[in-house]
């Protein structure tokens, strides 16, 4: 079997699902195990082939279809293969966790979730494999877009879904009419053209065409990654709308297609169109924008109230620091400096690093989400709390998402954010813009702390959730812990293993032909990299010693222990003391809209000041949705 | 041994959280003021801490009202083993002057048990802080009961005869013997 | 400025020093006219009560145990060491000692206890004269407060008209429910 | 024609047949008598004429038949004259109109009474439980005449006071009573919205002990003074002297003038004590320790001086009614002269360094503040409206024991917040030293040899009333006696300055930061258990049905043993 | 030797911590003209608190765990340091990040820890707490840039020495930064914001008790005194003598008197508010962004 023929294969189960869901549509159980079959399916085969092309002898694969007068060229080199493999990793979990979570839905949400979700998938599959800005592109966006659309349109009751979705659709075509539109600077633009060839003709445009090609590019995939400020016009209201296994999905990777069109743009295209690309402008203006982001991303994560809108703008922060690496990549490899230059692929790999990592514990965090809304049906922190006593697993597997995503040392946030700026800052000694940014890219890391200490010590430590709900609590079923262990240990992997994920990083880099930094570092791509000392003593090593680092705080820890009960106390149970009058109860509890208030004040000209959070099961909301059950 | 050891820092280290069950305020104006400069119990290793959860002792002043009653004994569940009780003042030893009034129930052993009772109305400083000495074991005790005779019978006819012995039950009426075997152990 | 505050705060020890006393490793002794540990003298005590019926804190107990025999109880661990006691016992029995290192871990410690050797006046019946002339001090007609149970119970109460029903509302009274029982930590 | 009869007159005119009957003892009270009905018309009178509402007076007066009594005492600070109104209800109708609506500063007076005396306050806002423990059974009264002083009925474990729901979107910080911020138990349910404070309800009343009860039957004229002295352990000596003058005042007593200068002194020295106490715990309470530690270091010297004084650290125990127990002779005068120089000195060196201090100003100025018009709307008292730019002392006001021959200045800032306070106490402890010193000066010169009190001849006719105000360092403290039978009031009533001034700090810290919760309640210097304290002589009754007495009995202490 | 390196730091830090709080404890009470308990006092302390019960409000694994993690992740960071300079074993596979990030971890679990008892007070206290971090750690993260910036390297002894390495205005700006935010760093007046103890008791330290406690109060002193030695090595380096045992000499002296300078600015200072404070903290990271400024300029 060939790769291509699998290709074929892939679309045609994802094909399949959706045709199975029209035809069982009541027929929920078959339904469900028939669509959860037919996708776990397609991503099996998308693993393989991603696996086959980046294995040892794979080669990238190129090919072109003919629909009507249109060739629409694929190409499925290593970066694509890369974030397939993401695509696949994801949906899988995604698919897995639907299987108890879809339970819950009423009437036709059922099948029409079956409906849209493997076209959904198939949109960012197509989007990760065309290889055009033309026909080919506009299939893939579009089927992305109706599809992602229709998900985000029905995850929650219409009062409450229908702008956001509309504001998402009207944005994404904004950005496919940008993205498509630009290519016709080019001169000679032939509608059709791959990207190579876009490139190539654009080094013989005008200068300004190629300001205006890239500035184009910029805006459409930065809308679609959600760069400052478009991310906060759609990204918080469509994640917290869709599905959670569906925002995991927009947030693991609808984005990250925004990131990989961006790399595509800047390291691809920029390369085949030579002179024409300024990488000292682009560099800035990426940094700059990055920055932007990833600060004001983060800092209104911080005062969110609905813990799957927290999750959205913390996304946005976290695309922030990709934006803010590819730029600062560019520039380092635009210095002059030797040392700069050889860090740039440095940066640049700690960039799909953290693609990678944070499409995964993103994706992690929108599942438990999802186990929160699952369990406790309510998205407001401020009713949550003490749920780790009834939900250990979910609360364990929460730990280590937010522990990852705050970049904590021994944590794969912490392999791709060190990567990122302890680079930045070494390849930016003599640059004010790289150092600066770097500092606030640190500053930011706190901030990211700070938001998930929130989330964590709110929902699952603090004070007693049952009776806050009033309705007794369990953990959630075992097919959704499945789902969310399943990517926890990718993600406990990209923590412990970092050189093997660095040398998958550089190897599909190594399969991607046109690549920007290909000759930057010369040996550099080559594996010798990662060795102790890259240039006069450097040393990146820390990055790659996670284990070390646990192994040092587990030894301390158990030190500690010895320390604290060498005296063997005694331990007891009492409740809390609140001087005490009063019990913990309903009242006294220091809910989430309290805290960081003054932080939240002092940082309000950044904006995104919450919305007041409305549950499905608020009056206000439900008539919508009732007679709509009744009619099926 | 390291049990040993932190026996002995126990009574080189009491952080002791104070408890106003009732008081006038003339007590916890004292036991605020035995921290001041010329007092200084921190020499003793002493502190006054806000949480209960870090206090070795409690220092109570003030009769325990009826509205405290439930809250003194909260308070001492709250505080971690072992730990040491006060009765600072007249109030905390015995209720003060209002003991038996409707919104009082008596002293502070009525509700937790007293280790040590430092009188006085309230006591100086320098009595809290022999109370003090006297837990830490740098003072000896330096009272007793006292009980005075003006005659001494030869014969003891009257504390043999029945019907006086049942009129003795002022010694219950007065200081409920009971509570006093009960609360005043070493 | 700023700096010049804080020099100045700092000035403050650097004159006044460490005045922390030594106490308890070197006596301070209260100063004349303290009210410490009242002290009955039972060689000068009469037996009249007039320590007993005026005292604020009611600490202070007579009974007799027989005709000749009465007994004093002075319970400290009430006392307010007002000293009224010693102002206005008529053979100035009792005197207010200096002594304040009273704390204990017994609360008997505290306590005195006088067996009174009483004698009847032939003439009036009674052990001594009324000797206070301020109306508001005067000794009353009983002399003592508890001489029997039954007397305190006369002399104790104001309510002559309670009637028990008031304390059965009690049992059947609806109190007012707690606001949320908290179930923090059995969750 | 004096402000009384004016006063008197004008009553008269407008109530006609609700006027019963208007009597005084002495010119600068007005004792007035009207039916229930002309109860908010008085009030209302009164304010229009310029009156300051001081308290409410409950009782039973079951003797003459009459029923429940309500006695509300007004002060008309420029006139120098207390105006106290009384109006009867019977007890199978036991309700009043309520001056609440439009005095809320008698919010609490009458809410004492409804747990109390088992009154009814018509149209008053707030009719929650204020006084009496949670558990608490309604239908006792403990006021009422019949309920024993020491029934204690059966406690009830799970029974809480019903706080008020939080506004939306904030949640209750539990302050009290056992918090460091509190050295007394008091319990504030603190409404915030992250750092910032929202509102709050004040469940206090837990160092009420009940004082009355006891009295009812156990204390006399004479033992009353240091009981009184232990409602509040700081400003006891006030709280003596008060119920001594309201005592005298009612029954017509005339004391030696050299006791009034002894009281007057000792009254500043508890000022003095006081307020160098405040400083400190001022300090403590923005977590500055070392303006603690120094203050009460100060502090420690007078503290020493009251002890070779009155034999006592704080309860000083020096007034009985009829005069002082103890003499300051011209040895003693020395000792307090040297004391006072060595204090003013050290205290000039203090307030040198901290009153210019930029970090002080930070957490104090802006911070608690209320406008003027809401001071005299809560009715404020002490510094604490003397902050906010009220020129009002009892000391002046309303002159008592010598204050009417020393001269001293009445401190006033205008600032309305807690740097308000400090600085007012601060210059008041100068003012204090001053009139000490010519207190001295009086003694040494004029007074000399004269007796410390006076012979009290009869028992106190009863059924005369009594009002006293002296100013405690916290503010005017205002006393109540209704002389009675068997050597004991059959009413007295204690309003400390804490009263009003607690009522008003929901206003005082409403959008201010949680960090200042302690400063600004610390501010009014609040002194719970003497606003706690609900201390009533009740009279006592017959002797008689010894039987049911000793049933009752039974039965409150065998409740008693359960609890 | 690089092995024993570590073991140098961290007994080192260990054994001279609580002697460090009982210097401050007497100096801050002979502020107070009063004599204050003896300097080792912090070491019963620790000893006491060890045999105490250990009282669990919280109920779950995240309120036992923290002060655990706490203190170990203190600990780690501390044997990464480079001490007098130089660099042990640890160091090849640490760098700066490591060190702050550590640092943010032991803050980290104390939140966690806080969140998990369940209290409102110190729930007010973490969200203080954390409020307080998020301002203050990039001013530390910037300190150790600055010596970064200059050496080029990021390893943490260039970190450490490169602050010193020239002095000039950024130099200067950060020495007067780093002071002024010592206190904040140090968690003593004005700045003790989250463990207020008159308003919200304590906060995130107020529901632990017994030995749970001693870790978390350790981890304090290991903290205090781990900015004093930050002060120490970065900007006073230069005159810290080459032999080993000297230089820890007169880095322990110089460490006392920075303790000296705490305890007395501690001693002579009301709280803020934490509004107030953050301000001030934000004006801090100006004046250090401006240092790193100053510093890539070569200033």
């Amino acid at each position: 079997m060939t790769i291509l023929s699998g290709f074929w294969l892939f679309w045609l189960s994802l094909l399949l699902a959706s045709f199975l869901a029209l035809i069982l549509k009541k027929k929920t159980n078959y339904l469900r195990s028939a669509g959860t079959l037919l996708l776990c399916l397609s991503c099996l085969i998308l693993i393989l082939i991603s696996l086959s092309i980046l294995g040892k002898g794979g080669s990238p694969l190129e090919f072109e279809v003919k629909v009507g007068s249109f060739h629409l060229p694929f190409l499925i080199d290593g970066l694509s293969a890369l974030f397939l493999l993401l695509l696949s990793v994801l949906t899988l979990a995604s698919v897995i966790f639907s299987l108890d979570f879809v339970k819950k839905y009423k009437g036709d949400e059922f099948w029409k979730y079956y409906l849209i979700l493997p076209l959904f998938i198939g949109g960012l599959a197509g989007l990760l494999t065309v290889d055009d800005l033309g026909p080919g592109f506009t299939l893939a966006w579009q089927l992305m877009v109706i599809s992602s659309y229709l998900l985000i349109r029905w995850g929650r009751p219409t009062k409450v879904s229908a702008r956001p979705a509309l504001v998402y659709l009207l944005f994404m075509e904004a950005a496919w009419l940008m993205i498509t539109g630009s290519a016709f600077l080019a001169k000679g633009y032939i509608f059709g053209d791959s990207l190579g060839t876009v490139g190539l003709k654009l080094a013989q445009s005008g200068p300004w065409q190629a300001i205006l090609f890239f500035s184009l590019l910029f805006l459409g995939f930065g809308i679609k990654t959600g760069v400052f400020p478009f991310g906060q016009w759609w990204i918080p209201d469509a994640y917290s709308t869709a599905w959670p296994q569906v925002s995991s999905l927009l947030a693991g990777l609808l984005e990250k297609t925004g990131v990989f069109g961006l790399i595509r743009i800047f390291f691809f295209v920029a390369k085949s169109s030579g002179a024409a690309f300024n990488p000292d402008l682009w560099g800035k203006v990426l940094v700059v924008a990055g920055v932007i982001t990833l600060f004001i991303g983060t800092v209104q994560a911080i005062k969110q109230s609905d813990y799957l809108r927290l999750l959205a703008y913390s996304s946005i922060g976290q695309v922030g620091y990709i934006i803010f690496a590819l730029g600062s990549s560019l520039l380092a490899w635009n210095s002059s400096l030797p040392l700069a230059k050889s860090l740039a692929s440095v940066i640049f790999i700690a960039a799909v690093y953290h693609s990678l990592n944070h499409g995964i514990f993103k994706g992690l965090l929108f599942l438990l989400g999802g186990n929160l809304l699952y369990a406790t049906g309510t998205r407001d922190l401020n009713r949550l709390g003490g749920l780790l006593s009834v939900m250990p697993v979910s609360g364990f597997l929460a730990a280590i998402a937010s522990y990852s995503i705050s970049g904590m040392p021994a944590s794969s946030g912490f392999v791709s954010k060190w990567l990122m700026i302890s680079s930045n800052f070494l390849a930016g000694r003599d640059s004010l813009l790289l150092t600066l940014s770097g500092i606030v890219a640190l500053f930011t890391a706190a901030f990211t702390l700070a938001c998930y200490v929130k989330f964590f010590g709110l929902a699952f430590t603090s004070a007693g959730a049952s009776w806050k709900l009033k309705r007794s609590i369990k953990e959630v079923p075992w097919k959704l812990l499945a789902s969310e262990i399943f990517l926890t240990v990718i993600c406990l992997s990209q923590a412990f293993l970092p050189m093997g994920y660095v040398k998958l990083i550089d190897r599909s880099l190594g399969l991607s032909s046109g690549f920007l930094l290909s000759e930057a570092g010369g040996d550099l791509l080559s594996g010798k990299m990662f060795s102790l000392k890259i240039h006069d003593g450097q040393s990146l090593l820390a990055a790659t010693s996670p284990l070390l680092m646990l192994f040092l705080i587990v030894l301390l820890a158990f030190l500690a222990y010895w320390f604290s009960r060498s005296a063997h106390p005694a331990e007891t149970k009492v409740p809390a003391w609140l001087c005490g009058y009063q019990d913990l109860n309903l009242n006294n509890v220091y809910a989430d809209r309290h805290v960081f208030s003054d932080l939240k004040k002092f940082f309000w000209w950044t904006g995104g000041s919450p919305k007041k959070v409305i549950d499905d099961n608020d009056p206000t909301v439900l008539p919508d949705s009732q007679p709509k059950g009744e009619v099926e | 041994m390291w049990k040993r050891l932190t026996e002995k820092a126990f009574r080189r280290s009491v952080w002791v959280y104070h408890c106003n069950s009732g008081a006038c305020n003339g007590c916890d104006i004292e036991i605020l003021n035995v921290l001041t400069p010329y007092y200084d119990v921190e020499r003793f290793g002493i502190r006054l801490v806000a949480s209960p959860r870090h206090a070795d002792a409690i220092l109570l002043s003030g009769a325990v009202t009826r509205p405290t009653l439930p809250l003194v004994k909260k308070a001492y569940q709250a505080v971690p083993a072992p730990k040491l009780v006060f009765a600072v003042g007249s109030c905390a030893i015995g209720g003060g002057c209002w003991y038996d009034t409707y919104n009082v129930t008596g002293g502070g052993d009525k509700a937790i048990p007293v280790n040590y009772f430092i009188p006085g109305c309230p006591p100086r400083p320098e009595a809290i802080i022999f109370g003090i000495a006297l837990a830490l074991g740098l003072v000896d005790k330096k009272v007793a009961p006292v009980e005075l005779k003006q005659m001494e019978f030869p014969v003891d006819m009257y504390r043999q005869a029945k019907i006086l012995e049942s009129n003795r039950v002022i010694y219950k009426l007065l200081g409920e013997e009971d509570d006093r075997l009960l609360s005043g152990r070493k | 400025m700023w700096l010049w505050n804080k020099i100045k705060q700092l000035t403050i020890p650097s004159r006044t020093g460490v005045v922390t006393l030594r106490y308890p490793y070197k006596p301070r002794p209260a100063p004349a006219g303290f009210r410490g540990q009242p002290v009955w003298d039972h060689t000068k005590c009469i037996g009249c009560a007039g320590c007993a019926s005026n005292c604020p804190a009611r600490t202070i107990f007579l009974r007799d145990i027989c005709q000749e025999i009465r007994i004093l109880i002075y319970d400290s661990s009430r006392c307010t060491y007002c000293g009224r006691c010693a102002d206005l016992c008529p053979e100035k029995a009792i005197t207010m000692s200096e002594n304040f290192e009273l704390a204990t871990d017994n609360r008997q410690d505290i306590t005195q206890t006088i067996e009174l050797f009483m004698m009847t006046c032939q003439r009036c019946g009674r052990c001594y004269d009324l000797e206070i002339k301020n109306a508001l001090d005067k000794l009353q007609m009983l002399g003592y407060r508890y001489d029997s149970l039954e007397v305190r119970k006369v002399i104790g109460q104001s309510t002559p008209e309670f009637e028990p029903e008031h304390l059965e509302k009690t049992a059947t009274y609806r109190r007012p429910e707690k606001l949320e029982k908290s179930s923090c930590g059995k969750d | 024609m004096s402000r009384k009869e004016e006063l008197l007159n004008l009553l008269k005119d407008k109530l006609r047949g609700k006027f019963l009957a208007g009597s005084s003892l002495e010119d600068k009270r007005l004792f007035i008598d009207i039916k229930k009905e002309a109860l908010v018309e008085t009030a209302s009178l009164l304010m229009k004429e310029g009156a300051r509402y001081q308290m409410g007076v409950g009782y039973e007066a079951k003797k003459n038949g009459q029923g429940l009594a309500m006695v509300h005492t007004f002060a008309f600070d420029a006139d120098s004259l207390l105006v106290a109104i009384r109006a009867l209800t019977t007890e199978d109708k036991p309700e009043f109109d309520s001056l609440t609506p439009f005095i809320p500063g008698a919010g609490w007076s009458e809410r004492e009474y409804i747990d109390l005396l088992g009154l009814h306050f018509k149209n008053h806002p707030n009719p929650k439980r204020l006084v009496l423990s949670d558990d608490w059974p309604e239908g006792i009264y403990p006021l009422r005449q019949d309920v024993p002083y020491d029934l204690m009925p059966p406690s009830a474990e799970e029974v809480a006071f019903r706080l008020d729901e939080a506004p939306p979107g904030s949640s209750i910080i539990p302050f009290g009573p056992f918090h460091a911020c509190l050295h007394e138990p008091a319990h504030f349910a603190v409404y915030v919205d992250g750092e910032e404070i929202k509102g709050c309800e004040y469940r206090g009343f837990m160092v009420h002990r009940g004082i009355e009860k006891l009295a009812a039957t156990e204390l006399t004229y004479n033992e009353i003074p240091f009981v009184a002295e232990r409602i509040c352990g700081i400003c006891g000596s006030v709280h003596s002297v008060n119920y001594a003058q309201a005592v005298e005042a009612a029954s017509g007593l005339k004391i030696p003038r050299r006791a009034e200068f002894i009281r007057t002194i000792m009254l500043e020295i508890e000022r003095l004590h006081s307020h160098l106490m405040w400083l400190g715990v001022a300090g403590h309470l923005i977590g500055f320790d070392t303006v603690f530690m120094q203050a009460w270091r100060i502090r420690e010297k007078i503290m020493w001086l009251a002890e070779s004084l009155t034999g006592n650290r704080k309860t000083y125990g020096m007034v009985i009614v009829g005069g002082v127990r103890r003499d300051i002779d011209l040895t003693k005068a020395d000792l307090i002269k040297k004391t006072l120089s060595e204090v003013e000195k050290d205290m000039l060196a203090l307030e040198k360094a901290i009153i210019k201090d930029k970090a002080i100003h930070r957490r104090t100025k802006g911070v608690g503040y209320l406008s003027r018009e809401k001071a005299v709307e809560w009715n404020l008292v002490g510094p604490v409206a003397r902050a906010r730019g009220l020129d009002m002392d009892a000391r002046r006001d309303h002159r008592y024991a010598a204050y009417d021959e020393v001269k001293f200045d009445v401190v006033v800032a205008d600032s309305g917040d807690v740097w308000g306070t400090l600085v007012v106490r601060i210059k008041e402890i100068y003012e204090a030293i001053k009139i000490i010193h010519q207190c001295l000066g009086k003694l040494a010169s004029e007074l000399q040899g004269s007796p410390l009190a006076i012979e009290i001849e009869g028992p106190v006719p009863a059924g005369q009333q009594g009002l006293s105000v002296v100013e405690a360092p916290r503010g005017e403290a205002v006393h109540y006696v209704l002389t009675g039978d068997d050597n004991r009031p059959e009413r007295w009533r204690v309003r400390a300055p804490t009263y009003p001034n607690l009522q008003a700090v929901p206003d005082m810290l409403l959008n201010n930061k949680l960090a200042d919760f302690p400063i600004i309640v610390g501010s009014i210097d609040p002194c719970i258990s003497c606003t706690d304290r609900v201390a009533v002589i009740d009279r006592k009754t017959a002797a008689d049905r010894i039987l049911s007495r000793q049933e009752l009995e039974k039965l409150s202490r065998e409740v008693r043993s359960k609890t | 030797m690089k092995v024993v390196a570590v073991f140098v730091n961290l007994i080192y830090f260990l054994l001279l911590a609580p002697f460090l709080e009982g210097v401050m404890r007497k100096l801050t009470a002979w502020i107070q003209s009063r004599k204050g308990p003896p300097l080792y006092q912090p070491y019963l302390d620790l000893l006491k608190l060890l045999g105490k019960e250990n009282l669990n409000s919280g109920g779950n694994w995240a309120f036992r765990l923290a002060p655990i993690l706490s203190f170990s992740s203190m600990l780690a960071a501390i044997a990464l340091i480079p001490l007098t300079g130089q660099a042990n074993i640890l160091a090849h596979s640490s760098d700066l990040m490591t060190l702050i990030y550590f640092l943010t971890l032991s803050g980290f679990c104390l939140l966690v820890g806080a969140l998990g008892s369940g209290n409102p007070f110190a729930a007010v206290g973490a969200s203080r707490e954390m409020m307080t971090t998020v301002m203050l750690e990039p001013v530390l993260a910037m300190l150790l840039i600055l010596g970064t910036v200059r050496i080029g390297n990021f390893s943490l002894s260039a970190a450490v020495s490169g602050v010193a390495v020239s002095r000039g205005g950024s130099y200067f700006l950060m020495l007067v930064v780093y002071l002024l935010a010592l206190q904040a760093f140090a968690a003593r007046q004005p700045f003790d914001i989250a463990e207020a103890e008159v308003e919200i008791l304590e906060g995130p330290y107020m529901e632990y008790s017994g030995p749970n406690y001693a870790l978390l109060r350790y981890t304090l002193n290991l903290k205090r005194m781990f900015y004093a030695w930050l002060l120490v090595s970065c900007f006073l380096s230069f005159i810290l003598p080459a032999n080993f045992l000297f230089s820890l000499l007169l880095q322990t002296v110089l460490i006392i008197v920075v303790f000296v300078l705490i305890s007395l600015i501690g001693a002579t200072h009301p709280r803020f508010r934490i509004d107030q404070a953050l301000k001030y903290y934000a004006l801090l990271l100006i004046l250090a962004l401006i240092a790193v400024g100053l510093a890539v300029k070569g200033w």
